[in-house]
């Protein structure tokens, strides 16, 4: 089976979701479930005091069926980061966490000076490391040489749907590394994912793209089988382009000859 | 009478209370949360022995959405 | 169930495959089925009288099972078309036909003049005619309004594997269309024929694709799962491009506010 | 002893052979071929009684593999 | 000197213009002044009766000094085509024409068939016709053999300023035409025309992306410049586009060898 | 007029060129000449000792006239990088000089966390560093916040003539900076460098594209045009993509009405 | 006294005029437009000796400002 | 009889010189290049002053053309 390993774990589907975005937790997890995930991120906040009880994500998605991955959104500073996925490891033992460190709240462009000094330091510490990152194919390989089990970089902005305008870098970075290659945002309908993993990335993270569909959860298993589709086109091998026609008939037989 | 702050907003506690406590307290069930002392995480198996201090500030977070 | 109609007839799958270019029938047969193609396009060619023990197309894909849709490859005429359909209906009373009027060996582009003069013709003697074309809209509405029962505009020449430079005309040709468009050469890679479902349209040729891939039948997969995917992102319509970041994990309850 | 073109080459028969006739002689499965006589296709319930004469040129076709 | 030649006629500027969409006649003609063409299209309508002292194009731009190319722009059968050619040739002497069949309002995109009739009968009639036609390289053939003395495929929808997105058709009509290939319609910015440029084209009309530019007259100087710069780029060979990086400074002598 | 400032220093042209892969010093000289340039890249290299009587770049280009711009190309450490510029300041009191270190022979790709630790100590020690890098709007903000005088963002790999692929970058980039950007790299041609200056960037580097044509005396006019070219376009403000056709011509008066 | 449809107009005449006269009345001048009568041009050189009759139909057309 | 390693090569000099004469000794023109002795930069006005000794590492650099 041509299942997805990142760091020490094992995962039945390359399309890993996100949890954010949606109307309520019932739609987030019918999506979560028509997507096929069994990797899902989730943001770590202050629970509610004044009224504890109010409805969590865990009461819909299961942590046991479903690979939670914390990740640091919202995070500008290291330091922040650190802070949010030490509190997220004790929280539930998580060990495998997706660290971004944003550069700023426009772009939410990832500070990749930040974003290689908190690795090093969640490395150290023993956390199992992803890493949203930009298309920068030397960062990239500095992150691997750190020891993080994953490099995510962006194929455009968080939630802008603008796809992967610059696919040459995506194949650099996935040619060159030992470790998986996830894009991470900018996913924006069915065909991006599929150019994604028809570059050779071994997953894909999805969530703007399903939460903000008029229909969430048929996009979701879209984003199924278009990460199917191009995991498997990837694996057959793409016919070469050519600059002229190519008759599908034969001419030989042909009546009028 | 003792005051922390606790997830941003002061809180008034008649004592000092463990993190055991303080979580039954405002019903929070344990399992689903985790907690930090001044900047620190507190594990589990600690809830019991971590008493809050007066000024003390304190994080209780979960897992929600997020993409 | 979200069939495909075309004409009198309804198809399970909206992907349509070619079955020429293949190693042998064996491996054609194989694509078919892991296409799930329910229609397929076939070529009219003379028996070979010297050994008429040789394996026919026939043997191996039953036309019982899969529906064969003649198409006139390689006619460069009016003329030579209209011989070949006439024939194709007669060797097992097909009626639903893929008419092309090609322009020129180099290129395959279709002769619209020609194409137009044979469909006018094909209708009046009652065949059902699905007919390969420019991306014209002017000329697909002509085809429409003379009774063809699907426009085929390629996406790029034939056998090229360029996918679909032109969305915009596909776009256009859809929505101003009563009638199934498909969009019948160019597909070159998975993701290229998610787009052309997402565009709209109703159903997909692939024939190069699949048997050009180093895996034929893997990547007949692909493009089934593709299919399906491209229809379900349609379906369920997608997110809007935006031109910033939009973050996905909400900025309320972060423990640094 | 007549002479007609069949699918492009030229063919003796002994004598003038109907349709189904002419597809025995080259062991062909009427089911799976059409035939045109003159550029005129000939149904195959027609097979009987439609012969072929000297210097008929006669097509006979089944599907290939073809995109 | 690298002079553009249609016809029995030899231009210096290899940029054609429209002079529609303008705030008035003095902001045509500034705009022709600084796009330096010498070929400009013109519509042919109704004098106004009720007052003729109200001023013409003429009286703007001069005829004998800026060759007029008359349009039958809003032309939808070849008739009103006919009619409209035939008494802009009366008016003026005119004999090259700018020949444009539309298919319909929303898309403006020819009308193939009727455009190819009445290229026939202008021909007949002893006009040079300049066609307006889609990109087909099969119908810009058959104009071509009927006797017009330039092609004009469309770049993209009439006004639309969408580019060129199917660059290889307009490659293909190129290399396979005797007579002059135009980009018309779709031009949006300067470099869509050095784009048509460089794919070989021997010149660009342009109007919208002039006359609907915030400065007009700035944008006409950019896109004189950018027809001698694409024009230039064509003529001079681009460099092969390559996969990987290729060093512009020798590693020979580097003082840390 | 609208003159190119960066630094201290005034340009006339925003075209700046490279002097590398010239087939001999008299083409190089040509070439600048033909270009406009008054800016050009130059290596630092060990002079020949045992023939010193080589003629150098020096000979026939005059940095009197043309301003010289020493880079630190094939450097892939901060510390190479500052000898090699050092040492241009020594051999010419060269202030303005271009940093670039690179993180891989194969991508040439810019190593971004070398170049922020250069940028740093040579602008500490008044150099005026313009400075090659990613197109990471986060890294050419901490740049631009060190005090460097131009962040040059790569269009693509160096030589590669890809162009520009991921263009939202690069305009970001543009509406954050309050210095100029330049894009370097990339640029195959004339049509990639228009695009770079209507995306609003104040100059571009050209190298590969003028040395590697076919005729790069004419490609390196070519240039010249296109940056005048898509610098009047960035300035007079393209018309709006619309998705459907606009008539050129008034309906209004017309015949058949 | 004529009735003509001019430019789409009906146009009220004293009498018959040629086209030349016709230009006049509405002062248009012939150098800078294109008459067509009863849907066939009228060559300049035709002018004078052209008349227009009552019921007849006359388009006058210039160059305007096109794409 | 020193030796020096210049632009990665050893020369062999009769006797220590300055920068200037190691120059003329190359006939190589001081204004068209830059001097560094032991990774350290000679500033012009320190070619006199400044000489080479036995074992010492020098680079002579120009402006060669590049990207």
């Amino acid at each position: 089976m041509d299942n997805f390993k990142v760091g020490s774990k094992i995962f039945k589907s390359r399309l890993i979701v996100g949890t954010g975005k949606y109307k309520n937790f019932q739609e987030t997890a019918d999506a979560i479930t028509a997507s096929g995930a069994d990797l899902v991120t989730v943001a770590v906040r202050r629970v509610n005091i004044t009224n504890s009880t109010e409805p969590l994500l865990m009461d819909f998605v299961d942590p046991k069926k479903i690979t939670y991955l914390p990740n640091t959104a919202g995070c500008f500073t290291s330091e922040d980061a650190l802070r949010i996925l030490r509190l997220a490891k004790e929280s539930g033992g998580w060990n495998l966490v997706k660290l971004e460190v944003l550069g700023d709240e426009k772009t939410l462009y990832p500070n990749m000076q930040e974003t290689i000094k908190a690795a090093k330091i969640l490395v150290s510490e023993g956390f199992e490391v992803m890493v949203y990152c930009s298309d920068d194919p030397i960062a990239c390989r500095q992150l691997e040489d750190l020891g993080v089990v994953a490099v995510m970089p962006l194929g455009s902005l968080i939630g802008s749907g603008q796809g992967i305008p610059n696919r040459m870098n995506i194949e650099i970075i996935k040619k060159q590394s030992k470790i998986p290659v996830i894009v991470d945002a900018g996913i924006g309908t069915a065909s991006d994912a599929v150019i994604a993993m028809e570059l050779g990335c071994d997953a894909v993270l999805v969530n703007s793209a399903i939460a903000k569909a008029k229909n969430p959860i048929l996009m979701a298993e879209a984003m199924k089988n278009a990460v199917i589709a191009g995991r498997q086109c990837y694996l057959s091998g793409r016919m070469d382009k050519i600059n002229l026609a190519s008759a599908s008939s034969p001419a030989q037989g042909k009546i009028n000859n | 009478m003792i005051k922390i702050q606790l997830n941003g907003e002061i809180q008034e506690l008649s004592k000092r209370h463990n993190i055991d406590e303080l979580l039954k307290i405002f019903s929070i069930d344990p399992n689903k949360v985790a907690v930090e002392l001044n900047r620190t995480v507190v594990s589990k198996d600690k809830y019991i022995t971590t008493y809050v201090s007066n000024q003390d500030v304190v994080e209780i977070v979960t897992f929600i959405g997020g993409g």
